[in-house]
């Protein structure tokens, strides 16, 4: 991880341009976009180890300004793409707490109807495609989202996250020379939070000394590294990646450092041993990007003590509320089982209908 | 007089007359554009549509296919080159998860209209890591459709319907076909006015009642050359069907055939096992069982990795005389 | 008293046994080192063998796997974990063509002596993309051995002959099975002090004479169940054939036992088209044409991608009710 | 490419210590092996033209300064992996003409049993493992094979070979960061064509101005490159390569900057319209390998006009020979197409018996 600032002082990036412009009301929303996001998980947790869920689940937290930061600065022709650990991604970009808890209970009301479950959130509409399970995966996929864009004659960008230990797949090598070749306008995000799974970021990637957005060189592509607990600092600096992305149809690699509190998932058993207690603690305590941010508002005099509370009260009821809600959804039709395979079948088109395309009786 | 022309210009055709369908449809893969194709398939279409349309891509299988879902996801509609099929392996992951699989884990939110294409068959002498014929791989996994014409009419139309078609297709081409001829109607003598194909359908090529001889793509060639050597030399005529589409499948007329002859052989170029003549043998036997006057046997490759030496090739794959061989020892 | 333990430490015992075996067995892969296994199948085995023996790798399998493939030909004998077998996918170029076709291009001068394993098998809700079942994927390629042990028992057998093989050997264990407890004998317990079983030798595990059930991985232990319940509740006898190896084929035992019932259904969590299942069903009619007293029949996965929702998920699999209607379909 | 020196003005690297330490023999045989590989090609295009062969024919012709500048370095526990255009490396490491063209024939008597073909030699027995098809695909191999040799204890390295498209291959990135991260005693030899096929290097890859090789930096890794029609230079540069492989265990990636005068293979029909004939005739008449050696050596006085002219005919000789020995081997068995698919039942062991391994019948 590159090194992270003190909390102590005040942003250097607060004069950027970006944050200049940003209203009281924007400032608040962030705020309660990362604890919306922050209740959403930890209810969730609870409601796993209730056994209300079933596979894998990633948390966000100690992550939220990453997304935040970020997504808050796309608009309508920019799109967002992630891998597994998609909640934060998710509400970020608009979607609501009912569909994403449903989704993790398997509940036919979730965002794709209890198929995907929680590695794998999609809102096409709020230009959100995923939750991507398979590790790198995803990167070509952004590459083509910025195609896309670029084809249509759109000025627009994708914003394409990966983790740490993502960067060694193929895949985001081979999309890394299309993006730089191409001129696509993807910008990929990398979510560095020091860890594989329970693998530390040294031991996994050869790199320059600068950071791991830093092999961006060897494609002559830009790149930044960006302190992931100031959300001034992502958003200036993104800024600067999607200007580029607009305007130039250049794309950029940006490494954001953070830090994920809980273990790789939920099933994570040595969540605890890989990072000593104290790591952890300290991140909790110096560097969560909730408290840094609530910090920086009450400093601005933006909002009180109190209505921190209120926020954060009302994201937790939120999460309360979408677990009755996904608790008391029903689960899919079994029948659905067969359904979204096919979209000719399910659109029931004459291709659809000629030939046989399922094997099972 | 029909005209006749070759696999490959029918496939050029299509590709061209699809890049004047729809705005949308772009070509991209390694020389497709300024080198004209590594077969030629693309031959003129950079020089006619340019560089947005018809796009040279680098080394990249994984990448620039995944680049193609994704770009797909927002409604272009990529036909991808792959110079050889065998060199999906390097794309395997995108070609069976994102493509395949984003549909179903979206509960339907998302559909990808790529049609990957490109030649899988042996025959040729390049060796083992150039020879793959991974029909019996992709259809494997719903959610993907593989389609292998075995003539010309067929590449045609098949290749059109596959880029209108809004699943992922793998069209699965021959290179020993690209230069042979079939007659194949010019648009203005077709009702509509082009000729589409839809997946799903066989054709029977060949009618007979004795024996039915199924294949797909180049072994189709191979099927019709041992039912005429049957016919003249042993009396026995048989049905040729070849599926063109191997998933959607059109089972209907295979068992239409089969109950009609009592007898199937299945050739293939694939490998034997699990290859798509074990689901078709499979499916028989269940659904014709009590119409089956002995076993569904079948031919494929001999059951090594693809030999460089020209004339042992030419015995690894399946060739008439071995069909013969294998539809006699059922008749 | 026979002790029992985990599919998991029989797994672990015959990792170790292995690397006390062979200075030249390593075991690479992610999180297999430090951490212990991501499902804990190699716990301890860093600790006890160090940093050269069993070795963390990076998010890289066409890389790690790749290297593997090259370590192997110099004599090195690494056993690679898959997390998830799935993600052979982006590993999938170097499994077919490098690890399956280096000793046939090379007209013999070279082998191949790798083990690939991880758990391939759904059922615990982990979506569609880290629940692909592709026993039939890779058993397609000549040159590669697939080994989809269903007990602790078998598995230590199966993965201490696999290590020992001198070709490479992709071997699919289950996340359902790691926690389940099986008889297996100590060492000093059996003959030869060690427990070796050979691939190509499939385990009838319950004899019966009205119905052959045949299955590989954890599917073995939902035909056990449907063969209890068909016995108590329907009077019907099946034997219950585990392959154990799937390539290697033990074709004469499962030959044996139709001939002897006359029926057989095939059960296995892959997906229909083109499964294990229908290499099966196509060889029985082969070559028991004669003896099928109904036609063989197939248990699979339902044919969409692996489910999220567990209580569909459920369902999607093959249950031993479904084994048990589909046996009475044919009964 | 690297822009290359001219050939009039004498090698800077001929003072390297590498260099000062040459025979007039090791000179002449350098010599005498480029010239092998040259007519040997030039001979086996003939027959391929003759239709004595079918498939693939990637001539290295153009090329030959690389494998030989390279290979001539390499002691008992280095090792060789390479791509598709695999003879000029196979005759450099001593690979016999006769076992080499009667595989390009299909015959019994080719170094694969003519199984493999042009694509696919092999030698373990002189540490060269292929000739490889997919593009990329060796390079995880090399760097298990300098695993190996680490793993074993040997001080040794492992010289693996791509072209200059293959660098955008996620395999190899994936190398290259294992390698660096392990400190495997591989180097990567970027043969810098100029082409992939039909494509022009800068419409392949993206990457530093300082040339391929410079992709290294992202991982930390050291890199150089290299004229290489300077034979002084490919072997002084590649020996500080060498030796930090077999000192340090460390991984390099080189690229030397070349040409083929043919097309991408014998079957390329455009071979004459992605470059100019300009182009090409330039590369044949000023940058000639071969004939800067030659220049090199006249002048150096280690050769006459007259053993240059003895070599050449010696080496076009010994090619006609190796035809004519490929044109009246046997072709193999039909029943060898079953063989040396698994070890395990070539060698008849226990293991080979059990169970059915094939299922054609
Ligand atoms: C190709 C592939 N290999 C392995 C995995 C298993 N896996 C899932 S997440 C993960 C760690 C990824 O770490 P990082 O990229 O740093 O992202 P983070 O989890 O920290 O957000 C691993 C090894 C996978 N899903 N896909
Ligand atoms: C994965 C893969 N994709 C495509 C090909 C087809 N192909 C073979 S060689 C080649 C060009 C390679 O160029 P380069 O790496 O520069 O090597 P050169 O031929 O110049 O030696 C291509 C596209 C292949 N063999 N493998
Ligand atoms: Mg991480
Ligand atoms: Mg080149």
């Amino acid at each position: 991880m590159a090194t992270k600032t003190s909390n102590s002082t005040e942003s250097q990036f607060v004069k950027a341009e970006i944050n200049q412009k940003l209203s009281s009301e924007e400032k608040v929303e962030f705020l309660r976009t990362m604890l919306r996001i922050r209740r959403f998980e930890q209810e969730s947790l609870r409601h796993y180890q209730g056994d209300k869920m079933g596979g894998f689940l990633h948390l966000y937290i100690g992550q939220e300004s990453v997304a935040v930061g970020t997504i808050a600065l796309l608009g309508e022709n920019d799109h967002v793409i992630t891998a597994y650990r998609d909640h934060g991604h998710a509400l970020t970009v608009g979607m609501g707490m009912n569909e994403c808890m449903a989704e993790l209970f398997g509940k036919a009301t979730g965002c794709s109807k209890g198929k995907g479950g929680s590695m794998h959130y999609f809102a096409p509409d709020k230009n959100y495609w995923g939750g991507h399970g398979i590790v790198g995966g995803q990167t070509p996929l952004g590459a083509g989202l910025a195609f896309g864009l670029k084809y249509k004659g759109l000025k627009g960008c994708c914003l394409c996250y990966l983790g740490d230990g993502a960067i060694n797949q193929g895949a985001f090598h081979e999309s890394l020379n299309l993006a730089e070749l191409w001129d696509l306008p993807v910008i990929y995000i990398i979510e560095n939070n020091g860890y594989s799974m329970g693998t530390s970021q040294v031991r996994s990637s050869a790199h320059p000394p600068e950071g791991l957005a830093a092999r961006a060189i060897g494609y002559g592509m830009e790149w930044d590294i960006i302190n992931g607990e100031d959300l001034y600092e992502i958003r200036a600096k993104t800024k600067i990646a999607v200007d580029r992305a607009h305007e130039e149809s250049r794309p950029t690699i940006l490494e954001i450092a953070t830090y994920r509190y809980e273990g790789h998932s939920v099933a994570d058993a040595n969540a605890k041993k890989y990072r000593t207690k104290e790591e952890i603690q300290k991140y909790k305590t110096e560097h969560d990007p909730i408290q840094i941010w609530k910090t920086t508002l009450l400093a601005e005099g933006v909002i009180t003590e109190d209505d921190f509370k209120a926020l954060n009260k009302e994201a937790g009821d939120e999460a309360k509320e979408a677990a009755k809600f996904a608790d008391e959804s029903p689960f899919p039709e079994s029948s659905s089982i067969m359904d979204d395979v096919y979209w000719e079948v399910d659109e029931n088109t004459e291709s659809g209908r000629t030939g046989r395309h399922f094997f099972s009786d | 007089m029909p005209r006749s022309i070759t696999y490959r210009q029918a496939l050029n055709e299509g590709l061209d007359e699809e890049l004047a369908h729809d705005d949308n449809v772009v070509i991209i893969g390694e020389e497709v554009a300024e080198y004209n194709g590594a077969y030629k398939v693309t031959e003129g279409l950079w020089n006619k549509w340019g560089d947005k349309r018809v796009i040279d891509a680098p080394i990249s299988e994984a990448g620039f296919i995944g680049m193609g879902i994704g770009a797909s996801m927002l409604g272009v509609r990529p036909v991808m080159e792959l110079m050889f099929f065998s060199f999906a392996y390097v794309a395997f992951d995108q070609m069976m998860n994102n493509a395949a699989t984003v549909r179903y884990m979206s509960g339907g939110l998302i559909h990808v209209p790529i049609v990957v294409r490109g030649p899988a068959n042996g025959g040729t002498n390049v060796g083992a890591t150039h020879s793959h014929t991974p029909e019996n791989i992709f259809a494997n996994m719903p959610g993907l459709k593989v389609v292998s014409p075995a003539t010309a009419y067929d590449a045609k139309g098949l290749i059109k319907t596959a880029i209108r078609d809004n699943d992922p297709v793998y069209f699965m081409e021959s290179t020993v076909l690209y230069g042979q001829e079939w007659e194949v109607p010019e648009n203005d003598e077709i009702d509509g006015g082009e000729l589409l194909i839809p997946l799903g359908v066989a054709d029977v090529k060949r009618e007979g009642s004795d024996l039915s001889l199924i294949a797909h793509g180049g072994s189709v060639i191979t099927a019709l050359k041992a039912a005429d050597h049957l016919a003249s030399e042993h009396g026995i005529e048989a049905d040729v069907i070849d599926l063109r589409s191997i998933r959607p499948l059109d089972e209907t007329t295979i068992l239409d055939s089969v109950k009609k002859t009592n007898r199937a052989v299945y050739v293939e170029e694939n490998k034997p096992f699990c290859g798509v003549g074990a689901q078709i043998a499979s499916m028989i036997q269940e659904k014709a069982f009590d119409y089956l006057d002995a076993p569904v046997v079948r031919v494929t490759s001999m059951d090594s990795p693809a030999i460089y030496s020209p004339p042992l090739e030419e015995i690894q794959i399946p060739y008439p005389e071995l069909v013969v061989n294998k539809a006699l020892s059922i008749c």
